[in-house]
């Protein structure tokens, strides 16, 4: 399934999606240890981090199907980049 | 009248909204208009950069707009924009306007839109100043 | 920026009054217009003629955003444009805008000037019907 | 003295201004008598009818001077002319 990166993310990251394999019925949570995976520096944004899958918020138990892009979005502020 | 909720990369026009919303049987339109300034804490603001996930920042406003629609009935038309790209000092980020035939509801239900969209409306923007950047987004605005 | 109270005879605009008040250092503008409704209590409504006592109108408007800069201190401008002659449905005859450094103080001030203007600034209008005519005026707003 | 007439006032009378004769020190309501002598159609509308020299409402009882020009601004609404 896919993730796509905005605004902080996308910069931190230096890219707009990565997909990550997860098994049927992964969750969001799940997902996010995939990405941290390959691009640590996100970890310690975890606790401000909003998801979102189509144009709904979603919870971090909420299980992700094939096809779903899940999105996430950064905390509010911060420092410098 | 549809209503109208987008995000745009073109500059925004508070007459263009008033036109929007100004359906026949209204009699006052409130309208907010968040504007670029030109320090942030103190520390002066070149310009900034907004980038939104459009089309879930568009099924928002639309979110909002019918939450607006049910809690004021008086509300005849809501318009919401949200600007994307490089912004300039003193250029309109968010225009909202709601028409009513009452202006206490045009004025809450307009205050209550702006207030929900920097709660759940996905865009971020970047402040750029002489020496570094900051992003800042949803409840940050 | 100067704050700017006028009674006028030409069309109003929504962004002249927003660049009028864009103070570099707002962050929010808040306007209000008055449109002219295509009915009244039911009947309809043809076309608008608005009358002014426009010196003391216009005193009576510099009042009212005196009293708006003592009791919302972030407010950074205030423009009052009243309209007379002859309107149009659909028509704005008056356009309130505030800009302020927060959004709940250009909310507030807008509201609590266009609801004092109704009360305290001497302008009538008179409604011209199919069958008839009624004048309209101060309190009546 | 003068008094000046508005909207509804303007259209009742004919006429949007009209000298009267007070004494030195005589008050609004002394000049609105003198008025409505001359336009009787305006009498129904004391109750509801508010006063103004330059840009400020005066009182009933305020006393005018010699050059003050007094502005009758007429009720809110009303029936047709």
């Amino acid at each position: 399934m896919a993730v796509r990166f905005f605004a902080r993310y996308r910069e931190a990251t230096g890219r707009q999606r990565l997909e990550v394999d997860l098994p049927e019925g992964g969750t969001v949570e799940a997902a996010w240890a995939a990405v941290v995976d390959r691009h640590p520096a996100l970890s310690q944004y975890r606790p401000f981090t909003l998801f979102a899958i189509g144009n709904d918020y979603v919870q971090p138990d909420h299980p992700l199907k094939a096809g779903d892009e899940l999105c996430l979005f950064p905390p509010v502020s911060g420092g410098s980049l | 009248m549809p209503d109208l909720y987008r995000i745009v990369e073109e500059p925004l026009s508070a007459d263009a909204v008033a036109e929007a919303v100004a359906a026949a049987a209204a009699g006052g339109i409130v309208i907010f208009s968040g504007v670029v300034r030109n320090e942030k804490d103190g520390r002066p603001v070149k310009y900034l950069e907004y980038e939104a996930h459009a089309p879930m920042a568009e099924a928002k406003m639309l979110e909002i707009g019918e939450q607006v629609r049910r809690r004021w009935p008086s509300v005849k038309a809501v318009t919401m924009l949200h600007r994307v790209g490089r912004l300039e000092i003193g250029e309109s980020s968010v225009l909202i306007a709601v028409s009513a035939a009452h202006r206490q509801e045009a004025f809450e239900a307009c205050h209550y839109a702006i207030d929900t969209l920097k709660r759940t409306v996905p865009v971020w923007k970047k402040e750029h100043f002489e020496d570094g950047e900051i992003w800042v987004g949803l409840q940050g605005g």
